[in-house]
């Protein structure tokens, strides 16, 4: 049988790395992610899981060491945050274009100045172009199986490519609620052992991982990655269903969730836990007798946009809300990635929430009713004090 | 020397784009040579990994990884982790020892790369660090760089009317790694070839960190004609300039004694980097050796 | 395409990069003088100077005539000449 | 849905009491949700926690402005901070105190928990002891529940001793 513990979001990301079997983490703490490396810590030092710990001196370090131990075949599992996620930006890059399955739990976090340790999505909205998969939980049952699916998604030969679980920050990575934990031989029997055929620092088979690219073959090696993304879009669903009919929980079609979309005219469009607030949201307009829809984008990269259109296909206004600001432009991230592939619909942008600003559900509410009046292409931030 | 018979097998292949005398390349054919197949190599971005890797041509015959410039040792930690991992579950990587080597020049060393070499020493990890130490950036054209030593001109420690060359002394990355409490530590020079064999095999066999820093003549960086290079690595040796020793469990033990020590003149008037020094500003540096070798007993 | 991740699986691939055409000097070794003190074997930065059949031989493909065996050759048995062609 | 704030000062265990809390609803069959006030304050600063309990799955991510129930674990700070902030008409307060508290419009119930737990623990930690008191107070959870996730939190003998003082609490509050 399963086991239910009440447990935080870190802990939800350590339980499913402990299930994967990792065989080498290397992570640096940083608050809010803090707690998932100590119990990871815990989980070797009692010896209820069998890996390398490398306690590394920064997240540069983190990423390099894990790169590391990935390019030489072994399971490989990392967790940070903001600042940290910021640190490692170079080697991100060097992570993806190298090929390596590596696992990462983000805890979502503002980033300086001012230093602010509480929950947006900045920290991995700004490495959206690293070439790495980000999947965003809503709640701390999603952080585990999206972990667990991660290390099939990454491994699998068609993508190949690391894999960034976010979850935000303080929001789920402190909070407890109840977590089904699957048995870990079901895991193992679900995800694989990782057998790397492309890459392994083998002495009996030497291989050159990291060579320089010159012009005649770097664009290659960037398109090659788009068409990995590509194929993830399909195992992510593939990945999904199979987690799905086995553990008999599911998010969506694993790319994107629609809630309410149907016959809905009016329609957020948000990542991560403010989907849960949304929904109560949703569902107490409709004992009003008002529809309203929610599209929950749990994949953003790739960003399944052909899925996207088709589920705002019936909307009428949409609201992005945004965790993120891409200053200079007035326009959340998001919104800038979804609403590049809309066309003749009326969208309205909510930056919300930036640095833990707390999002009530009569904030959900007022934009609800703020985005059936508001102008389309407006920019409002929410909440904004004079 | 005579009688040594250097092992034949070439782990480092020829064809590689190094320039004509590269002193880097000979680092990596004799360190191989010591270490043998059973070695994974990382390296930091520098002229090494350059030189050696412009895809779809390799000179490497034993695996071999980049990843970044300041980042080798961490990357050295990250495969030294997997392979005892791999070995422990899931019976990967045989029998065998397997010597994770990490390659940096002495800017992915002594500057940028600092702070994860210091860390992967701290934290222990079985690997030898060869930091290939050409005292400049020289991959992009000669910078100046912590291991720069005193007075040389670099492109950006250039000798002007106002400046005379590098105006700080070179890093002592030996005492540095020596505070690291690691079990051995080597200073070489690819001018005593079997020397410095003998020192990548003895810290491939302990356990434990390992950082040996060998000085490399860069042909163009230090501008010298190419056959000069194994005459002036001697010279930086023969002078007290370069000292060749080890600290192995904290012992200091000095490989190398000239019978004579050779005055500084000679090895800088062979290099474009010091041409600009005057007569005083020799007799500073001559001193400054001077004062250095009476500590080390030279 | 290139190779996922931009991996060489060939190892030593670069030998099919003939350095040689790099040559001004070439470096010719006179096998009587030779006394195998293995001083151009271990200095060479490219390994072209090889042992065959007993004797040290240049390989010309590679030899990008640095001339540090000549150079390093405490008998002078490596003369340098100027490479003409 | 039933919300719960905690009163503390940090390091007297507000955050552990709300997740005991929460894992006692879960042990009842309910679903439940705790989480600290998002902040950075440190040992002896005034600090929140808080505690969700439904009958429903939660998906409500803000934080808790309207509690059904406020929990004080240390008197001193009601000179400080207003615990009855948000608090829901007709709703309860439970205060650590030796004294007479009165709060216009709420109904308050108080405690010597602190009495309780240094006879109990030997030392003043009063967060499990209110629990008891809660649980007793509220019937929100059942003292059976709490329990289990009293002894499940402590490690060791702490466990059992805890799940003591909350045990005993709870019969003051009852009466029995």
């Amino acid at each position: 049988m399963c086991e239910i513990k009440v447990i935080t979001g870190t802990s939800a990301a350590a339980e499913a790395a402990k299930l994967a079997d990792v065989d080498v983490i290397a992570a640096y703490p940083i608050t809010p992610q803090t707690t998932c490396v100590e119990k990871l810590a815990e989980f070797v030092s009692n010896g209820e899981l069998d890996a390398e710990y490398i306690k590394v001196e920064s997240e540069h370090s983190a990423m390099s060491a894990c790169i590391g131990s990935s390019a030489a075949g072994a399971r490989t599992f990392t967790a940070t945050s903001s600042q940290g996620l910021a640190l490692m930006h170079e080697v991100l890059f060097s992570a993806a274009g190298m090929r390596v399955p590596i696992v990462m739990m983000n805890a979502n976090r503002a980033l300086s100045s001012p230093i602010n340790i509480w929950n947006d999505q900045q920290d991995s909205l700004a490495e959206r172009d690293s070439g790495w998969i980000q999947i965003y939980a809503e709640d701390n049952q999603e952080v585990l199986d999206s972990v667990i699916q991660a290390f099939k998604i990454a491994e699998n030969e068609n993508v190949l490519l690391p894999v960034m679980v976010n979850l935000d920050g303080f929001i789920l990575t402190h909070t407890v609620e109840p977590v089904t934990l699957p048995k870990q031989e079901n895991v193992l029997e679900f995800i694989g052992t990782y057998e790397p055929k492309h890459a392994y620092l083998d002495p009996k088979k030497p291989i050159t991982q990291g060579a320089l690219g010159d012009p005649n073959y770097y664009m290659e090696t960037k398109y090659a990655i788009e068409m990995a993304m590509k194929n993830a879009e399909k195992v992510i669903v593939d990945v999904h269903d199979e987690f799905k009919e086995k553990f008999k929980r599911g998010y969506g079609n694993g790319l994107i969730e629609c809630y309410n979309l149907e016959k809905a005219e009016t329609v957020i469009v948000a990542m991560g836990s403010i989907c849960g607030t949304i929904k109560d949201v949703i569902d107490a307009k409709k004992k009003e007798g008002k529809e309203i829809g929610l599209l929950k984008i749990r994949c953003f990269r790739p960003l399944p946009i052909e899925m996207i259109k088709d589920a705002l296909k019936n909307a009428k206004n949409i609201a992005v809300l945004d965790k993120s600001i891409s200053l200079g432009m007035n326009k959340g991230i998001v919104y800038v990635d979804v609403v590049s592939s809309l066309k003749n619909k009326k969208t309205v942008n909510y930056i919300v929430g930036l640095g833990g600003r707390d999002i009530t559900f009569e904030d959900i509410l007022e934009i609800y009713t703020d985005v059936e009046t508001s102008e389309d292409g407006k920019t409002i931030w929410l909440g904004l004090k004079e | 020397m005579a009688g040594m018979q250097f092992p034949r097998d070439e782990l480092f292949a020829p064809g590689h784009r190094g320039c004509a005398g590269c002193g880097a390349a000979i680092v990596a054919r004799l360190a191989l040579k010591a270490a043998g197949k059973n070695t994974i190599a990382a390296n930091a971005t520098g002229c090494l990994e350059v030189m050696t890797t412009p895809y779809p041509e390799t000179a490497w015959r034993v695996p071999w990884i980049h990843v970044g410039f300041e980042n080798a040792a961490a990357v050295a930690s990250g495969i030294e982790g997997a392979v005892a991992a791999l070995k422990r579950k899931r019976q990967k990587y045989g029998s065998e020892k397997v010597n994770v080597i990490a390659f940096g020049g002495d800017g992915g060393t002594a500057d940028i790369g600092f702070q994860a070499l210091s860390g992967a020493m701290e934290r222990g990890h079985d690997m030898v660090y060869i930091m290939y130490d050409n005292e400049a950036y020289m991959n992009t054209g000669a910078q100046r760089s912590g291991s720069t030593p005193f007075m040389a001109s670099t492109t950006t420690s250039p000798a002007g009317s106002h400046i005379r060359g590098e105006n700080r002394p070179k890093k002592d990355m030996p005492m540095i790694m020596a505070a690291h409490g690691i079990p051995y530590i080597a200073t070489a020079s690819i001018s005593y070839p079997e020397d410095f064999m003998n020192k990548v095999k003895k810290a491939c066999e302990i356990d434990g960190p390992a950082f040996i820093q060998i000085m490399q003549p860069c042909t163009t960086g230090w501008g010298y004609p190419a056959e000069n290079t194994i005459e002036i690595g001697r010279l930086a040796v023969e002078t007290g300039l370069w000292p060749l020793f080890e600290i192995e469990n904290g012992e200091f033990k000095l490989n190398y004694r000239p019978l004579k020590r050779k005055s500084i003149d000679e090895y800088l008037k062979m290099q474009k980097r010091y041409r600009h020094l005057t007569p005083a500003d020799i007799s500073k540096i001559q001193e400054a050796i001077d004062l250095k070798c009476q500590e080390y007993g030279l | 395409m290139v190779n996922t991740g931009t991996i060489i699986y060939e190892p030593g691939s670069s030998a099919n990069n003939k350095t040689g055409s790099w040559r001004v000097f070439k470096p010719i070794l006179d096998k009587e003088k030779c006394v195998m003190c293995e001083n151009c074997y271990i200095f060479c930065p490219e390994g072209c100077i090889q042992e065959k059949n007993g004797k040290f031989e240049i390989d010309y493909d590679y030899c990008k005539g640095c001339l540090i065996c000549e150079r390093e050759c405490p008998v002078k048995a490596i003369k340098a000449e100027r490479e003409e062609k | 849905m039933i919300e719960i704030r905690f009163h503390g000062r940090g390091g007297q265990g507000a955050v552990t009491a709300a997740q005991i809390l929460a894992k006692a609803a879960f042990y009842d069959g309910k679903f439940c949700q705790a989480f600290p006030f998002f902040g950075v304050e440190r040992r002896g600063a005034p600090v929140m926690a808080f505690t969700r309990i439904d009958d429903e799955k939660i998906r409500l991510r803000s934080q808790i402005y309207e509690p059904n129930y406020v929990v004080v674990q240390d008197p001193t700070l009601m000179d400080s901070v207003d615990v009855t902030s948000g608090l829901k008409k007709g709703g309860k307060i439970l205060v650590n105190t030796l004294k007479n508290v009165k709060f216009e419009g709420f109904e308050v119930v108080t405690i010597d928990a602190t009495g309780i737990s240094l006879e109990v623990l030997g030392v003043p930690i009063v967060n499990t002891t209110l629990c008891g008191a809660f649980a007793g107070v509220t019937g929100e959870v059942t003292l059976e529940s709490l329990k289990k996730a009293i002894i499940e939190t402590f490690p060791g003998k702490l466990g059992p001793k805890n799940a003591e003082a909350a045990e005993k609490a709870y019969n003051i509050v009852k009466g029995l």
